[in-house]
């Protein structure tokens, strides 16, 4: 099996996408020439032509309106964010059209519309380039929000939110872009929509998604060495969440920890510990506890080190809970 | 082609005037001096003046020939277009008062550019409205059962827009015009621009208000459509009032003029002279069909009714100003030109009445049997593929009502 | 003392503030002449001249973005936004630039502008006008965000923000404008920061804001019928949360529940529910239970009664935490 | 006043030349046959043409009185800002090879467009910058190691914008055209607007790229000034490139064009000749202190770098680009005048070298030695007042950190 990066994962997955449906349409400031800042658009304008891989202008509602017009003549955009930072000029249209179009229809209208945003922080940036909005999209009805961890994931996953016909928040980890891993190509898409074990363990479930999955897993390989087995749980969907998965888990460990990197306050932990505190009341033998970014915009980068969840503090909430 | 096609009339001169408009004047009203109410200036294309007479004046002559092609059947079926779309108005705010709509946007006054606008397109073309294109909407052949159904809210646009390629209407000010140039950009993506094939090469329209103009969504489409050069016509109503604001406070110049900045053309035109409007519309969507770019069109109309029924124009305007318009009234005039013509006959214009009498019985009965949607149906078309939540919160929901249907 | 509708109410306090001080300045659409169009900024144009009231172009960003300079140059804007779903295109300008404005100049900025909103359903209206999106905000760090429920409050409310240096996102819940009240409008401002103890109960605490507080109290008045003392706490502030007034309910009637308009989704009960969970673990018998909207874009009007939580709604779910 | 102010400087001839660019041209580069890239066409203001000439042309008459006021001191100080901040970029791109900064900015080739309109400001003027306006900050007397430490990651911006009227740099591309709006209708409220008191009336200035016009924001400002009769300049500093896109893609007219769509005048100056940027930015800000509201100043330039030091401008645009622009340097052309009409010696250019390499070792050391800021300080700026949820986690944190430190 082929080793890839994510990012050339999420490069190969629109390719196969795009050979296979002459519908698929990538829009976005500098994907073309330039491949898009993180390069995953690389080589698809000059194979595909400037009709189907778009150099936009710089105006991300115009990019996110537009493509909710090519849509409904019947193309599926990608649109690529160029940070996470940068979507807000599109919320609009993200909210109040792509949302709300096919129940305003009564449902003849799909729009079967992707949306890439790279998400997260941990590489050095100013300002604006290390957001994790993920809450804003999870908690809009309509929408269906994702963040993929790992290289397959990432190319059959940009492969199956294409060929979802609801629209997609597509998040890629970009701090975790060049990592490396295989990648099975054979098959069809699979598992996106759903959460995946990504190691077994019996003594407090710990879950993530995106950028922080490696963390934990990190973090249960030093848990290991302590002879404490954690179970880590890559959410893969935030919207909707898969709930049944993580309940049998807490089930089984009567713990749970989240992780991730956007401010706790309304984060996907505030969602995740509400219902499964709901569905698990009798099964947990500990509050749900959330680690996340602190309640503050993102920091400067040299601050940001201590402002994101790292391996220490994912430790720290663990003992926390089985202290309880 | 749509439903509600023109259809021909008959022979010679005007019989009652039915323009249905709505605050009546008090004497009161009346005693303020009557200001200047911008005419349009000499920009503006018209046809058709005030009194009803044809008129060629220097910028309309490049319009002339899409006038000149409209046959007597065509000017009757425009009257009867004006007239319709303007009873289903007057009815749907009568449907309102009596509380059978929740809200309602007259397009009284604006019917012309409406009808002119709507008319001109094809079958293949495809319209984006705001909430106020009632005559479009018509012309592309949507029952009007459909808008009010929309007002009454049993739903939130109950037509499927790729039937009549008329879209949703939008309400988020300005955003259909992104979509209309997203989707313009689809066409040229499928070949469908400069073929030469009248009935293959496609244009988009997208409407939108004078107030709309200040939203940076407007301005976006026009930069998505001057630099991809999409068949797209911005088609921009302006009524002088984005509710209570005038023109003054969303530009200093002609709203026309804005296309100049984005480097395509801009056209002012008479949005009360049904020809003109038609005429002006006609050849930008062929310039648009055939490779030519986007157009900017200005209708210069007036809004004769309050913005909808909520509001209350008494707070914000003079009623001279409503006088004014009054004498500009786009039925009126064209009534005055077919019968002065010699074009259409009182048989006609009495059929006309009937026809639109029958139209309000339609529009008040179908309004009242209207039914309401079930509860369980707004969880139906959220989403297409299987969603958990919605799923469990569905089942919940009718385990809940029946607790009640129960006797709970 | 006056009664007052929560409309007038807020209308005196603008006057009050604009009276106290000249660097406050209104800002929004058709908020001149015509007073709004809930006629809440009525003959405040007239009294305080264009300058002070400005009927903007129609343009949310352009509104929030120039406030935003207004600020800088000393201003305390005032912005409405005509409807709650109108505030989208404005969406980058709060969260970029509003809430951090201040951290990204290490404190020597301050943005003390208020972005009054007219909130939730219930009135009837097509779609965009009754949407609940106060979830975006309170998960945004350098934002305060509020919710007033009666007269009193909003009279003194308005003032409390416009006095207070951060910027706040103010709530007005518009299905309740008509609502009259006592307003004693002696003293100075008070309480917005805070939750309020609407009712007294040992039983149940339900907790709720803006429109959904009268449907609670209604239900704890049915409620008392069957011998049921619920507490109902009025939260006020959304962000921050006041969860020393909601523990020391919780940790006497050991239940609560959550109501609002918005989806439940990532709503504000996922965070009160996760936070008093973990505050109160020991003490709550039952799972904090939500009731809010359903997970589905607002429906059409003549739907919204079944969308909304009502008072049988509420007391179902009382009776579901009472069962535990 | 500010800190960086104008020093004046000696006498005669040029000696070395040290404009300090990026990448070097490779023979293979050159065999690219050179395009005609544009040279900004007659209705650019140009009065220092690229060989350091001084030329009169039709559009440039009008403002040919600002730049006669300028004194040789005025022009030597010129001369002196352009080098420095030439040297300061340098200085920083090194700084970032070398890992010192996160990211790095380049405004290689701008100097003439940022210092020829920073000049321009009165100190009770206010300016707005994108994140590429370091010779703008440089004419505020903003200490250029405030730039480097946001670039270097220990803050997002470490000066107080009220000390120099300089605002934060903002990254989210255009957002600052509003602000700069906003502040100009808050000098207006002040009346510090057409008093005809030179120290009173106050303009703002707002910086933005080409990219920067296609976002509704930019739309936006311009509409709100322009209702408004805002007093603000807006500066679009075109570069050709919004990072890998030119021109064509975010409009098919020429930029300055763009105010006419919103009713104001809009101006080209040729970007490169800092007397011409000085005389048209003067003029501008003039018009707007006294009253006459906002103008569109497109300053025509080159990137002559990367985007940032991110990026890799190989992949998109040709050498032979760069090189056709490299004989347009700022730098070069005033020397190459101040030299020829002996308003300068080589004494003073001597001089200048000296002081930027003093500046360069202030700029090298400042950042080396840097402190970071302590992880608590994240804590300290998000609210004004009291908010427990930030107390509490930063009660959480120190004790969290404190735990590390105890040896945990
Ligand atoms: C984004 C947004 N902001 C505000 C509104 C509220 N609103 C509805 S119609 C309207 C005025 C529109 O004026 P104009 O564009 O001239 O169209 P008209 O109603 O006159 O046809 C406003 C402010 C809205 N629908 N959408
Ligand atoms: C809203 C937003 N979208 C995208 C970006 C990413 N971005 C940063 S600079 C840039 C290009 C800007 O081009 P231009 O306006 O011409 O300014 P220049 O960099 O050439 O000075 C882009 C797309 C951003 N900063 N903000
Ligand atoms: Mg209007
Ligand atoms: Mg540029």
């Amino acid at each position: 099996m082929p080793q890839l990066t994510i990012a050339k994962a999420v490069t190969n997955g629109l390719r196969a996408a795009m050979e296979k449906d002459p519908k698929v349409v990538l829009m976005g400031e500098d994907i073309g020439k330039l491949g898009g800042v993180f390069r995953v658009t690389e080589g698809l304008q000059k194979d595909f032509g400037e009709d189907r891989v778009m150099d936009t202008p710089l105006a991300e509602a115009g990019i996110v309106g537009t493509a909710i017009g090519m849509a409904l003549r019947g193309y599926r955009p990608v649109v690529e964010i160029q940070f996470d930072g940068f979507v807000y000029p599109a919320f609009d249209h993200i909210i109040s059209q792509v949302a709300k179009m096919r129940a305003r229809s009564l449902g003849t209208i799909r729009l079967p519309i992707v949306i890439r945003i790279p998400v997260g922080g941990g590489i050095g940036a100013v300002e604006h380039h290390s957001e994790s909005n993920e809450a804003y999209f999870a908690h809009t009805a309509g929408l269906r929000v994702v963040c993929v961890s790992n290289a397959e994931d990432a190319y059959w996953g940009i492969q199956q939110a294409i060929e979802t016909d609801d629209p997609v928040i597509f998040y890629e980890p970009k701090r975790r872009y060049w990592d490396k891993g295989e990648v099975d190509v054979s098959g069809a898409s699979r598992g996106l929509f759903t959460a995946a074990v990504a190691r077994e363990g019996r003594d407090c479930t710990v879950v993530a998604y995106g950028p922080m999955v490696k963390t934990c897993l990190q973090a249960a390989e030093a848990a290991a060495e302590e002879d404490k087995a954690l179970e880590v749980i890559d959410l893969r969907s935030l919207s909707p969440l898969d709930l049944d998965t993580l309940a049998a888990s807490v089930e089984k460990t009567g713990r749970l920890v989240v992780v991730h990197e956007a401010s706790t306050f309304l984060g996907m932990g505030a969602e995740i510990a509400a219902s499964i505190t709901q569905r698990c009341f009798y099964h947990l033998e500990a509050p749900v506890l959330r680690v996340g970014g602190y309640n503050l915009p993102y920091p400067p980068s040299r601050l940001e080190e201590e402002f994101l969840p790292d391996l220490d503090r994912v430790l720290d909430a663990v003992d926390r809970s089985l202290a309880f | 082609m749509s439903d509600n096609a023109v259809v021909g009339g008959g022979a010679s001169a005007a019989s009652s005037d039915s323009t249905g408009r709505g605050d009546a004047i008090t004497p009161d009203d009346l005693a303020v001096p009557v200001p200047a109410v911008g005419d349009g200036g000499p920009e503006m294309v018209q046809m058709l003046n005030p009194e009803g007479q044809r008129v060629e004046t220097a910028v309309s002559a490049a319009y002339a020939q899409y006038a000149a092609e409209l046959t007597d059947e065509d000017l009757r079926g425009f009257y009867r277009d004006l007239t319709l779309i303007r009873r289903v108005d007057t009815e749907a705010t009568a449907l309102q008062r009596q509380g059978e709509l929740g809200i309602w946007a007259s397009l009284l006054g604006q019917e012309a550019a409406q009808v002119g606008s709507g008319r001109a397109l094809k079958p293949q073309d495809y319209a984006f409205p705001t909430y106020r294109e009632h005559g479009v909407a018509w012309c592309r052949g949507v029952d009007p059962l459909n808008l009010l159904g929309m007002f009454r809210g049993v739903n939130n646009g109950g037509w499927d827009p790729n039937e009549k390629n008329f879209h949703l209407y939008t309400i988020i000010i300005g955003a259909q015009t992104l979509h209309a140039t997203g989707y313009a950009m689809g066409i040229q993506r499928d070949g469908d621009v400069g073929t030469g094939d009248p009935d293959r090469d496609a244009a988009v329209i997208a409407y939108f208000g004078d107030g709309a103009t200040a939203q940076g969504d407007v301005s976006e489409a026009f930069v998505f459509a001057g630099v991809t050069n999409a068949p797209v016509v911005f088609f921009c109503q302006n009524n002088q009032w984005a509710i209570s604001e005038p023109n003054e406070r969303q530009t200093r110049i002609p709203l026309y003029q804005r296309a100049r900045g984005f480097g395509f053309p801009g056209i002012r035109v008479d949005g009360n002279d049904v020809l003109a409007v038609y005429a002006v519309t006609k050849h930008a969507l062929e310039e648009a069909r055939s490779g030519q770019g986007p157009t900017l069109i200005e209708a210069w109309t007036y809004r004769m009714g309050a913005h909808t029924t909520s509001d209350d124009p008494t707070k914000y305007r003079v009623s001279a100003d409503v006088e004014v318009w009054k004498l500009r009234d786009p039925i009126m005039r064209l009534k005055a030109y077919l019968a002065h013509e010699g074009k259409a006959d009182s048989a006609f214009f009495a059929a006309v009445e009937a026809e639109a009498d029958e139209l309000a019985v339609h529009v008040r009965e179908g309004t009242l049997s209207m039914p309401d949607p079930t509860g369980e149906s707004m969880f139906d078309h959220v989403y297409v593929e299987h969603h958990p939540l919605l799923a469990a919160e569905r089942e919940q929901f009718v385990a809940y009502q029946a607790s009640f249907d129960g006797g709970h």
